[in-house]
C-alpha cells in the first residue's frame, strides 16, 4: 500500500522537480557566464505560456506528428518513475531494471527522431539522423555501463544496486569510476548538452535534438520541452541512486527515513545542476562527428570497467 | 493424423493451382485453403504443446526413402513449437496473398510452389531420419529457388536465384558430411540412433563445423550470408516474408536439433564460436541494412542481423550448459526462441507491408516514397508496429527478448573459462550496438518511406490495400503487441519446450510471480511488460488531462515552418542516403570503404550537381568473387584438353597407362 | 549346345540380331522406324520375362545373376524408349532433309545390332565373349556417329574409334593376363575365361598377375566407361552423332563398359591378395568428376555440356566402388541405373530442344518454360534431376556415397564433394538460362504437331516418373539385388 | 592331356618372340614409308613364325590357323593395301615424326625395360605362358602404342596399331591352350579394322586432300 503512495508522491516529484532544476542549471549557467540571468523558476513560465498558445501543426504532418509529444513525454516520466529518487520501496521499482529504463528512454528517442522527420522539412532529417547517429553509441555504452554493475552488485536494478552500495558492497572501486565516467558521458550526450548539443542553439550546422523539434509550438512543444526537462531530472536521479544511494529509504525501513531521503536527493540534486553548469561552461561544443568518438570513448571505458572487475576478482 | 492430412492437402493444393492456374479465383481460393491447412497444422501443433505433458512423442514410419531405413517422422515439442510458429506466419501469409496473389508478376508460377514451399519446412520439422530430413530440406530449397525465379525475365532475379540454389547446395553438401558422421559409418540414419551414438574429439567438432556451414548459409549468418539479401527481396513480397520470417528458422531448428539433441556431448568453444560468428553476423547485418535503399533488401538484411542475435544465445546456451549451469542455459534458450518467435511475426509483418507498398506504388526505392502514412493508415500504423517492435521497444515483442538475452548474457561472466569472461563483455557491447543500431535503422525506413512530403507521384497517388492484405498486417501487428504484453505466460511456454533439450525445468516468473519477468530471481532483475504499459497508460491519461486544463484546445494548419527555409519541394527532404550518411561515416568508411563523391558542372552548364556514395561490399571482394575467378581460371585451363589432336590423346592414355604400370611395378 | 546358350537368353538376343538383319534390308524408314520400335519392344519383354522366374544356372558363355539382370532390363528399356523417341526424332530430321532413306535403313540396322551387342556383353559369362562384344558395340556405335557426314561428325567418329581400338586392345591383353592367371588353377580351356568359375576359384590366382591385369583393363574398359582421362572420344560422339544414339550411348554403352570392369574387380575382390583396386578406381573418378566439372563451364554445345556431365557421374560411380563397402557399392549401382534413366531423358529433351531451336548452341536458347512449357519444365526437372536435387533417385545414391564416404575417408571425399559443387554451378548457370528468361525466336524444323510432338515427349515423361517413383521408393526384389552384388564387390 | 614342352622349345620360343619385338624396334627406325610397311610385313611373318611354332609345340592346330591369319592377312594384305593406299592418295613418302628417331628408340628401351621389371615377381609355375614371353609381350605392346603417338601421319599410325595387335596376338598364343574365341575376334578385329579405315580413307578423301591427321583436326571439337 505505501509502495503505491510513495509511487504516486515520486512520480509526481519528478515531473514538479525537473522544470526547477533546469531553471537552476540555466541560472547557474549564467552567473558563471556574467549575467544576472532568470528566475530558476522561470522554466515553469515558460511551459505554462506555451501551453497558452495555439499548436501550429504543418499541412504535411501526419497523426504521428501530432500524438508524438504525449508518447515521448510518458515514456520518458515512465523511466523517470522508475528509479528510486527518496525511497526504493516503490510499485514499479521490479518492474523495469535499467536495461528497460534505457529501452524507454529508447522509445521516447525513437518518437521524437520520427516526429523529426514527419514534417519533410531537411533540418527535421538533420536532427533525427544525428540523433540516431548518438544513441546508436551512448544506448550501447548505458548497457555496458549496465553490465558492469550488474557484475558488482549482481543486479541490473537501479534500486538493487543502490542497496548493495549501501550495504557497502562497491568500495572505491576502478571499474565502478569508469562505469560512473562513461554514466556521465552519456547522460551529456542523451541530454544534448555541451560539448555534444547546445540545448539554446539554433544555428543549423551545430544543433542536433533542437532540429528535430523545430515544427513544434503550443501544448506539443510544452509537452516535449517538459520531457527534456524530466530526462534532466531522471539522468541527475540514475546517478545519485546508484552511486550516491545514501539516504534513499530501504523498503524494510520505516517511512521517515524517506522524508530525510528527499531531502538528501534535493541536495544531492542542485549540487549536480550547479555541477553541469560549471562543465558547460568551462568547455566548447565539439564538431558533430567528433561525438562518435566522444561516446565511442564512453563505451570502451564501460567495456574497461567490466573487464577491471575481473582483475580486482582475480587478485 | 490430423496433421498428416493438413500437410498432404497442400500438395493436392499445389495441383490445383497448377491445373486451373488460369483463373483468378482459383489462386484465390487456393491461398484461402492453404491458410485453412496452416491453422490446422498450427493447431495440431499446440494442441501437441499443450496436451504433451504425458504423451511420448508420436513417431510415424512410411514405407518410402531409403529401402533398409525407410522415412521416420517424429513430433516432439521443440517440432510441435517450430511448427506452430511457422504455420500461424504462414496462414497470416496466405490471408494476405488471398488480396495479394494476382497482382504479382507471373502469379500463375507462384501460387502452386506457396503450399510446396511450407509442405516442404513442416516435413523438413518432421523428419526424424537424415535422409528424409535432407531430402525435405533440399525441397524447401528448391521450390523457394522457383519462387524467387517467379519473376523470371529480370536479370537480376535469375541472378539471385543462381547464387541462392549454389548456396543452398554447397549448404546441403555440408550437412550431408555432417549426417554421414552423426551415423557413423552405418548407413542407419535414423535420429533415434545419431542420439545414441556419442560422437567425442575430432568428428565432433568436424559436425559442429559442418552445421554452422550448412544451416549456417541457409540462416544467413556471416560471410555465407551473400545469397540472402539477393534472394529474399527477388521473391513476391507474401513470399519473401515466408523467407525471410520462417525459413530461416528452420536452419536455426537445424542448429537446434542437432548441437542440443542429437551431438551428444559438449565442447566449450563451440559456444564461444557460436556466440564470436552471431555477433559479428549481428552487427555487420544491421549495417548493412542502415546502407540499403532498397527496402525489401534492407530488411532482409535485418534479418541477417536478428538470426545474429538469436545463433549468440544459442551459443551461450551452450557455453552455459558445458559450464553445468542448466538453468542459464535454459535462460538462454528460452531467450534465443523467444527472439526466433518474434523475429518470425515482426519481420513477416514488415515483409507484408513492404508488399503492400510495393503493391500500391510499385517502388521499393526508400528515395521515391514519403508520406505513406497518410495515404495508407492501416498498412503506416501496423508497419510502425512492426518497426518499433523490431527496434525493441518496450511494451513491444521484440524488447522482451532483448532483454532475457542480456540478462542470459550478464551471467555469462559465471563461466569458468577466461575466453568467455573477456569475450562475453565484448559480445555483449556488439550486441548492444546492433539494438541500437536497429532502432536508427528502421527510423530510416519508416521515415523515409512513410513521413514526409512524397518523392514520386507513385507514392503521392498510392492507395490502401485491399481488406484481406489489411487484416493480415492488423493480425501481425496484434501479435506483436501479444507477445509483448504477456512475457511471462510466452516464455513459460518455452520454457516447456526447453525442458526436454536440457532437462531442466526453468520457471520465467521465479523471481515474484505472475506477471514479473524475472526468470533469474527477484533481486536480480525484474521486467513487467503488463506492468509498465499500465502504469504507462496512466501517466500518458494524466499528461493528457493535464494538457486539457492547463492548455488551450486551438490548432492551426499551416505551412511547415523550418527556419524560414521552408520550400515546398519534396527533393528538399533528407534522402535515405542523407539519413544514413552520419553512421556511414562512424562505421562505414573501413567497414565497406564508403566515399562519397561530388561532381561539380562546369560553371555555366545546366546540369546538376551530382552527389555519389560508394561502397563496396568486402564479403564480396575478398572471399565470393575471388572463389568465382578461381574457378574460371581453371576452366580455362582444364578446357583446353578439349582440343587437341588424337595424338596427344592417344599420348595422354599412354601415359596414364604407363603411369599405372610404374605404379604397380614400384608397389612390390 | 556347345555354346551352351540359354533359352532366356536365346529371346533376349535373338529379337535385336533378327531384327538387325530385317530392317537393314527393310527400304522404307517409315516402316523401319515402326519395327524398330516393335523388335525392341519385343526384346523388353523377353528381358522382363527374365524377372519372374528364379535365376537360371550359368552356362560356360552365359549367365543370368543379379548383377546383369537388372541391367539387362534396364537396357532393354531404354532401348524401347529410345525406340519410340528415335521414330519421332528420324521423321523430324527426314522432312527436314538432314537424313536420306540409305542412311535410314543402315542406321536402324545398326541400332539393332548395337543393341545386341549390349546385351551379349551383358549375358556373357565367358569374359572372351564379352570382350568380343563390348568391342562390337564400338564398331556399331562409330557407324552410328558418323552417320551425318559432317566433318565433325567424321572427326569425332575417327577419335572415337582410334582411342577405343586401342582401350580395347588393352582390354584384350587384360583378358588374356586373366586367363593365365586362371589357367594353372583351372586348366586349359574355356572354363577358364568363364567368369562364374573365375570368381570361384579366384583365391588361387597369382596376384600380381591379377594386379597387372586390372591395370590394363582399367585402362581398356575406362576407355570405354569414358573416366578421365581416357574421356576424350567421348564428348565428340556423344555430339556429332543422331541425338537418339546419344541417349543410348550415355545411358547404356558407358554402363556397360564400367560392368564389364566390375566384374573383374570381383575377381580382384575375391581372390583378395591381391593389389586392391579400390584406390585405382578412386583415382579415376575422381580425377573424372573434377575435370568434367570444370569442363562444363566452357560448354556452349548443349549436347557436349551433358556428355561432360556424363563422363562427371561414371566419377562419381567409380569413386563409389572404389570406396567399397555394402553402403557405397549399393550407391554406385542405384547409381548407375538412375544414371542411365535421367540421362537418357535428358538427351531425349536435349533432341526435341535442338530440333526446334535449329541449334546445338546454348546462347541462343532460352526461355523454354514459357515457349514450350511441357518440354522446358520436364527438362528442367531432369537436369535438377541430374545434378543430384532431390526426391530424385540421383539425390539418394548421392547422398549414400557421399555420406557414407565421409564417414570413412573425410580427406578423400572433400575434392569428389566440391568437384560436385562446382559442376552443379555450370549446369544450374545452363539450365537457369535456357528454361528462363524471355525467349528467344526458335529456327529449327517446322513444328511436328500434336501426335509427334507427344510421342517425342513420352519417353521423357517416363524415364522421369521412374526416376522420381525411385527417389521415393524402391522395389525389395531390386534392393535385394543390389545388395547381393554389393557384398560380392568387397 | 597336358603336355610340359622341354626346356629348347622355350628357348627357340623365346627367340621368335625376342624377332617379333626387334621389328617392333625397327618399325620405330624406320625414317620412310615403304620400309615402315616392309618391316611391319617382317614383324607379321615373324608373329605367324612364333604362331605355328607354339602350335607345334602345344599340339594345339588352331593355333596354325592364327598363324595362317597372320601370314596372310598382316603379313600381305594389309603392307599391300597401304601401299596401295600411299600411292593412290599421293601421301608424301617420309615418315613425319612428333618424337624424334633416336628418343623414340630410347623410349622404346625403357618401356621394355618396364615391362620385364613388371613380369619379375611373377613366378614362373603360376602361368601358363614363361616371364619372357610374357614381357616381350608386352613391350610389343607398349612399342606400337609408342609408335601411334610418336609419328603423325595417319598410316603409320594405322601401322602402329597392328603392331600393337601382333603383341597381342603374341601374349595370346602363347598362352597355352587359350580358347579359339580369342583368335577369332582378334582375325574380326583386323579385318573390321581394315574396312573400317578404308571407309574413313575415302571419306576424308572426299573432303581432304591430305591423309595427315593434323587436318583432320580442323575441327575445334566446341568452339566458343
Amino acid at each position: 500500500m505505501s509502495a503505491i503512495v510513495w509511487q504516486l508522491l515520486h512520480a509526481l516529484l519528478m515531473v514538479g522537480l525537473a522544470p526547477l532544476v533546469t531553471g537552476i542549471v540555466r541560472l547557474a549557467k549564467s552567473r558563471l557566464q556574467g549575467r544576472r540571468g532568470p528566475s530558476p523558476l522561470q522554466p515553469y513560465r515558460d511551459l505554462y505560456r506555451l501551453l497558452q498558445k495555439e499548436a501550429i501543426v504543418a499541412d504535411s504532418a501526419s497523426w504521428l506528428f501530432r500524438v508524438a509529444p504525449y508518447l515521448i513525454f510518458t515514456a520518458t516520466w515512465t523511466g523517470a518513475a522508475i528509479v528510486p529518487a527518496f525511497t526504493s520501496d516503490m510499485t514499479l521499482v521490479p518492474a523495469a531494471d535499467l536495461i528497460a529504463l534505457v529501452a524507454m528512454l529508447g522509445v521516447a528517442r525513437f518518437f521524437t527522431a520520427l516526429a523529426g522527420m514527419d514534417v519533410g522539412t531537411a533540418f527535421g532529417g538533420i536532427g533525427s539522423s544525428r540523433e540516431m547517429m548518438i544513441a546508436s553509441l551512448a544506448e550501447p555504452a548505458m548497457l555496458m555501463m549496465t553490465f558492469s554493475l550488474s557484475l558488482l552488485a549482481g543486479t541490473t536494478a537501479p534500486a538493487g544496486i543502490g542497496a548493495f552500495v549501501l550495504k557497502g558492497g562497491i568500495h572505491l572501486d576502478v571499474s565502478a569510476g569508469l562505469a560512473l565516467l562513461s554514466l556521465l558521458m552519456v547522460a551529456i550526450a542523451e541530454n544534448g548538452r555541451i560539448p555534444v548539443d547546445n540545448p539554446s542553439t539554433h544555428l543549423e550546422l551545430t544543433m542536433v535534438h533542437e532540429a528535430m523539434v523545430l515544427e513544434y509550438s503550443g501544448r506539443h512543444l510544452a509537452l516535449i520541452e517538459a520531457a527534456g526537462m524530466v530526462r534532466l531530472l531522471l539522468y541527475m536521479t540514475l546517478i545519485a541512486s546508484i552511486f550516491a544511494p545514501w539516504g534513499i529509504a530501504q523498503p524494510d525501513e520505516p517511512a521517515v527515513f524517506a522524508v530525510t531521503g528527499l531531502l538528501l536527493f534535493l541536495v544531492k540534486v542542485v549540487l549536480m545542476a550547479v555541477a553541469l553548469a560549471v562543465f558547460e561552461t568551462s568547455i566548447a561544443k565539439m564538431r558533430v562527428f567528433r561525438v562518435a568518438d566522444f561516446l565511442g570513448g564512453a563505451l570502451l571505458l564501460a567495456l574497461l570497467a567490466t573487464i577491471f572487475i575481473y582483475v580486482s576478482e582475480a587478485v | 493424423m490430423l496433421i498428416a492430412a493438413a500437410a498432404l492437402s497442400l500438395l493436392v493444393l499445389a495441383m490445383v493451382a497448377v491445373v486451373a492456374g488460369r483463373f483468378p479465383v482459383v489462386h484465390r481460393m487456393v491461398y484461402g485453403a492453404t491458410m485453412v491447412a496452416a491453422l490446422v497444422l498450427t493447431g495440431g501443433a499446440l494442441d501437441h504443446l499443450t496436451g504433451m505433458s504425458a504423451g511420448e512423442a508420436p513417431t510415424t514410419v512410411l514405407p518410402i526413402g531409403l529401402p533398409w531405413l525407410q522415412a521416420h517422422f517424429r513430433l516432439d515439442t521443440l517440432t510441435a513449437f517450430f511448427m506452430a510458429m511457422i504455420n500461424a506466419v504462414a496462414a497470416l501469409a496466405s490471408l494476405f496473398a488471398i488480396g495479394y496473389g494476382t497482382h504479382v508478376p507471373e502469379h500463375r508460377r507462384v501460387t502452386p510452389l506457396f503450399p510446396l514451399f511450407l509442405f516442404g519446412m513442416n516435413m523438413v520439422l518432421l523428419a526424424d531420419d537424415a535422409f528424409s530430413f535432407l531430402v525435405s530440406w533440399e525441397f524447401m530449397s528448391l521450390s523457394s529457388w522457383l519462387l524467387v525465379l517467379s519473376d523470371h525475365r529480370s536479370e537480376t532475379n535469375r541472378e539471385a536465384a543462381r547464387i541462392y540454389l549454389i548456396m543452398a547446395v554447397a549448404g546441403t553438401f555440408c550437412l550431408l558430411a555432417m549426417f554421414g558422421l552423426l551415423s557413423g559409418y552405418g548407413g542407419d540414419y535414423t535420429f533415434a540412433t545419431m542420439r545414441h551414438t556419442e560422437l567425442s574429439g575430432l568428428p565432433a567438432h568436424l559436425v559442429v563445423v559442418l552445421l554452422l556451414f550448412g544451416a549456417g548459409s541457409k540462416a544467413g549468418l556471416v560471410p555465407l550470408h551473400a545469397w540472402l539479401p539477393l534472394a529474399h527481396p527477388a521473391a513476391p513480397s507474401h513470399v519473401s516474408a515466408l523467407m525471410s520470417g520462417v525459413m530461416t528458422k528452420v536452419a536455426l531448428y537445424a542448429i537446434i536439433r542437432v548441437l542440443f539433441d542429437l551431438n551428444g556431448g559438449v565442447v566449450w568453444w563451440w559456444g564461444a564460436v557460436m556466440m564470436v560468428v552471431g555477433a559479428v553476423t549481428a552487427v555487420v547485418g544491421v549495417l548493412y541494412a542502415m546502407m540499403q535503399t532498397d527496402l525489401k533488401r534492407l530488411l532482409a538484411y535485418s534479418t541477417v542481423e536478428n538470426v545474429g542475435i538469436i545463433v549468440v544465445a544459442l551459443g551461450l546456451a551452450l557455453a552455459f550448459l558445458d559450464s553445468g549451469d542448466r538453468l542459464s542455459a535454459a535462460l538462454a534458450l528460452v531467450a534465443g526462441l523467444y527472439h526466433a518467435l518474434n523475429h518470425s511475426f515482426f519481420k513477416s509483418l514488415l515483409f507484408l507491408g513492404a508488399g503492400a507498398v510495393l503493391g500500391s506504388t510499385h517502388e521499393r526505392n526508400l528515395n521515391t516514397l514519403g508520406g505513406l502514412l497518410k495515404r495508407m493508415p492501416i498498412t503506416g500504423t501496423t508497419f510502425l508496429v512492426g518497426a518499433a517492435a523490431i527496434s525493441a521497444l518496450p511494451p513491444l515483442n521484440g524488447f522482451v527478448s532483448e532483454w532475457l538475452v542480456f540478462q542470459a548474457l550478464f551471467r555469462g561472466p559465471a563461466l569458468p573459462h577466461w575466453t568467455m569472461k573477456f569475450g562475453i563483455p565484448v559480445v555483449g557491447a556488439l550486441l548492444a550496438l546492433a539494438a541500437a543500431l536497429a532502432a536508427a535503422c528502421f527510423v530510416r525506413a519508416y521515415g523515409i518511406a512513410f513521413l514526409g512530403r512524397a518523392r514520386s507521384a507513385a507514392a503521392a497517388h498510392a492507395v490502401e490495400v485491399n481488406a484481406p492484405m489489411r487484416w493480415a498486417l492488423l493480425a501481425l501487428a496484434g501479435i506483436c503487441v501479444v507477445l509483448g504484453v504477456l512475457p511471462v505466460v510466452v516464455s513459460t511456454a518455452l520454457a516447456f519446450v526447453v525442458n526436454p533439450l536440457i532437462d531442466v525445468q526453468m520457471n520465467p516468473a521465479a523471481g515474484m510471480g505472475w506477471p514479473w519477468l524475472s526468470p533469474t530471481g527477484s533481486v536480480k532483475g525484474s521486467y513487467s511488460a503488463t506492468v509498465v504499459i499500465l502504469v504507462g497508460g496512466l501517466l500518458l491519461l494524466a499528461a493528457r488531462f493535464a494538457v486539457r486544463v492547463w492548455g488551450v484546445r486551438k490548432l492551426r494548419r499551416a505551412p511547415a515552418w523550418d527556419c524560414g527555409h521552408a520550400e515546398d519541394i519534396a527533393n528538399a527532404q533528407y534522402t535515405a542516403d542523407s539519413f544514413a550518411q552520419p553512421i556511414r561515416r562512424v562505421f562505414g568508411s573501413t567497414l565497406f570503404a564508403a566515399r562519397e563523391e561530388v561532381e561539380m558542372p562546369m560553371p555555366g552548364d545546366m546540369e546538376p550537381a551530382r552527389h555519389r556514395v560508394i561502397m563496396r561490399d568486402p564479403v564480396w571482394d575478398f572471399l565470393y568473387v575471388p572463389i568465382g575467378v578461381a574457378v574460371g581460371r581453371i576452366a580455362d585451363l582444364v578446357n583446353r584438353l578439349q582440343f587437341q589432336t588424337v595424338r596427344r590423346y592417344l599420348l595422354l592414355m599412354f601415359l596414364t597407362l604407363v603411369f599405372l604400370l610404374i605404379l604397380v611395378a614400384v608397389r612390390r | 549346345m556347345i555354346l551352351g546358350l540359354l533359352p532366356q537368353v536365346a529371346w533376349i538376343l535373338g529379337f535385336p540380331l533378327v531384327g538387325a538383319l530385317v530392317l537393314a534390308l527393310l527400304p522404307a524408314w517409315r516402316w523401319a522406324a515402326w519395327g524398330n520400335v516393335v523388335i525392341s519392344g519385343g526384346t523388353l519383354v523377353a528381358a522382363a520375362m527374365l524377372l519372374g522366374q528364379p535365376l537360371p544356372r550359368p552356362t560356360r558363355m552365359f549367365l543370368i545373376d543379379p548383377f546383369n539382370i537388372y541391367l539387362v532390363v534396364l537396357t532393354a528399356f531404354v532401348a524401347f524408349t529410345t525406340a519410340i523417341f528415335s521414330a519421332a526424332y528420324i521423321s523430324r530430321e527426314a522432312k527436314a532433309g538432314q537424313l536420306d532413306a540409305k542412311h535410314l535403313r543402315f542406321y536402324h540396322g545398326m541400332y539393332q545390332a548395337f543393341v545386341f551387342s549390349m546385351l551379349l556383353a551383358l549375358t556373357a559369362n565367358n569374359i572372351g565373349l564379352m570382350w568380343v562384344a563390348v568391342e562390337a558395340a564400338t564398331l556399331t556405335t562409330v557407324l552410328m556417329v558418323s552417320l551425318y557426314r559432317t566433318r565433325a561428325a567424321i572427326e569425332a567418329a575417327w577419335k572415337y574409334f582410334i582411342l577405343c581400338s586401342v582401350g580395347i586392345g588393352m582390354a584384350l591383353f587384360g583378358t588374356t593376363l586373366v586367363y593365365l592367371a586362371a589357367q594353372p588353377v583351372m586348366g586349359e580351356g574355356e572354363l577358364a575365361m568363364a567368369w562364374s568359375y573365375l570368381v570361384i576359384a579366384a583365391p588361387g590366382f597369382q596376384p600380381d598377375l591379377l594386379s597387372l591385369a586390372f591395370v590394363f583393363l582399367l585402362v581398356g574398359y575406362g576407355t570405354k566407361t569414358g573416366l578421365a582421362p581416357l574421356h576424350a572420344w567421348l564428348p565428340d560422339a556423344h555430339a556429332e552423332g543422331p541425338t537418339p544414339i546419344s541417349a543410348v550411348l550415355s545411358g547404356l554403352l558407358l554402363n556397360v563398359a564400367l560392368y564389364a570392369l566390375l566384374r573383374f574387380k570381383m575377381i580382384m575382390a575375391a581372390n583378395g591378395q591381391s593389389m586392391l583396386p579400390g584406390p585405382l578406381m578412386i583415382a579415376m573418378g575422381l580425377s573424372s568428376v573434377s575435370l568434367a566439372a570444370f569442363m562444363l563451364y566452357r560448354r556452349g554445345d548443349i549436347k557436349r555440356l551433358f556428355a561432360y556431365s556424363s563422363i562427371e557421374h561414371m566419377g562419381i560411380i567409380t569413386f563409389a566402388f572404389g570406396i567399397g563397402g555394402a553402403v557405397a557399392n549399393f550407391a554406385g549401382l542405384m547409381h548407375m541405373t538412375m544414371h542411365s534413366l535421367t540421362k537418357s531423358a535428358i538427351f531425349f529433351g536435349v533432341g526435341i530442344i535442338t530440333q526446334n531451336a535449329g541449334t546445338k548452341h546454348m546462347d541462343s536458347i532460352r526461355g523454354l518454360t514459357v515457349s514450350h512449357p511441357a518440354l522446358g519444365w520436364a527438362f528442367l526437372v531432369a537436369v535438377l534431376a541430374i545434378a543430384g536435387l532431390p526426391p530424385m533417385g540421383i539425390f539418394m545414391s548421392e547422398f549414400l556415397v557421399v555420406s557414407s564416404a565421409f564417414a570413412r575417408e573425410p580427406l578423400l571425399t572433400l575434392p569428389l564433394a566440391f568437384g560436385l559443387m562446382v559442376g552443379f554451378g555450370a549446369l544450374l548457370h545452363r539450365l537457369q538460362g535456357l528454361s528462363f528468361g524471355e525467349p528467344l525466336p526458335m529456327r529449327g524444323h517446322a513444328h511436328p504437331g500434336f501426335a509427334l510432338s507427344a510421342l517425342a515427349l513420352a519417353p521423357m515423361f517416363a524415364h522421369i516418373a521412374l526416376v522420381l517413383v525411385a527417389g521415393l521408393y524402391l522395389p525389395a526384389q531390386l534392393v535385394d539385388w543390389f545388395q547381393r552384388v554389393a557384398g560380392l564387390l568387397g | 592331356m597336358t603336355y610340359e614342352p622341354l626346356a629348347y622349345e622355350f628357348d627357340v620360343a623365346h627367340m621368335i618372340d625376342a624377332m617379333v619385338l626387334m621389328f617392333g624396334f625397327q618399325l620405330l627406325y624406320q625414317r620412310r614409308m615403304q620400309s615402315v610397311l616392309r618391316s611391319f610385313a617382317l614383324q607379321a611373318v615373324a608373329l605367324a613364325a612364333a604362331a605355328a611354332w607354339q602350335a607345334h609345340v602345344q599340339r594345339a592346330p588352331h593355333l596354325y590357323a592364327t598363324a595362317a591369319i597372320a601370314l596372310v592377312f598382316k603379313g600381305m594384305i594389309v603392307p599391300f593395301a597401304l601401299n596401295w593406299l600411299v600411292v593412290k592418295l599421293g601421301i608424301h613418302r617420309n615418315v613425319e615424326t612428333a618424337l624424334g628417331i633416336g628418343p623414340s628408340m630410347i623410349v622404346g628401351v625403357a618401356l621394355v625395360a618396364l615391362s620385364i621389371l613388371l613380369v619379375l615377381p611373377v613366378t614362373g609355375k603360376a602361368t601358363a605362358l614363361t616371364r619372357e614371353s610374357l614381357a616381350l609381350a608386352m613391350s610389343v605392346i607398349l612399342l606400337g602404342m609408342l609408335m601411334m603417338i610418336t609419328r603423325h601421319n595417319a598410316v603409320t599410325q594405322v601401322v602402329g596399331f597392328m603392331a600393337l595387335e601382333n603383341g597381342l596376338i603374341l601374349a595370346a598364343v602363347g598362352a597355352k591352350g587359350m580358347p579359339l574365341v580369342v583368335e577369332i575376334s582378334i582375325a574380326f578385329s583386323v579385318l573390321v579394322a581394315m574396312i573400317l579405315f578404308g571407309i574413313f580413307f575415302f571419306q576424308i578423301r572426299e573432303r581432304f586432300d591430305s591423309l595427315d591427321l593434323r587436318y583432320l583436326e580442323y575441327y575445334r571439337g566446341d568452339r566458343q
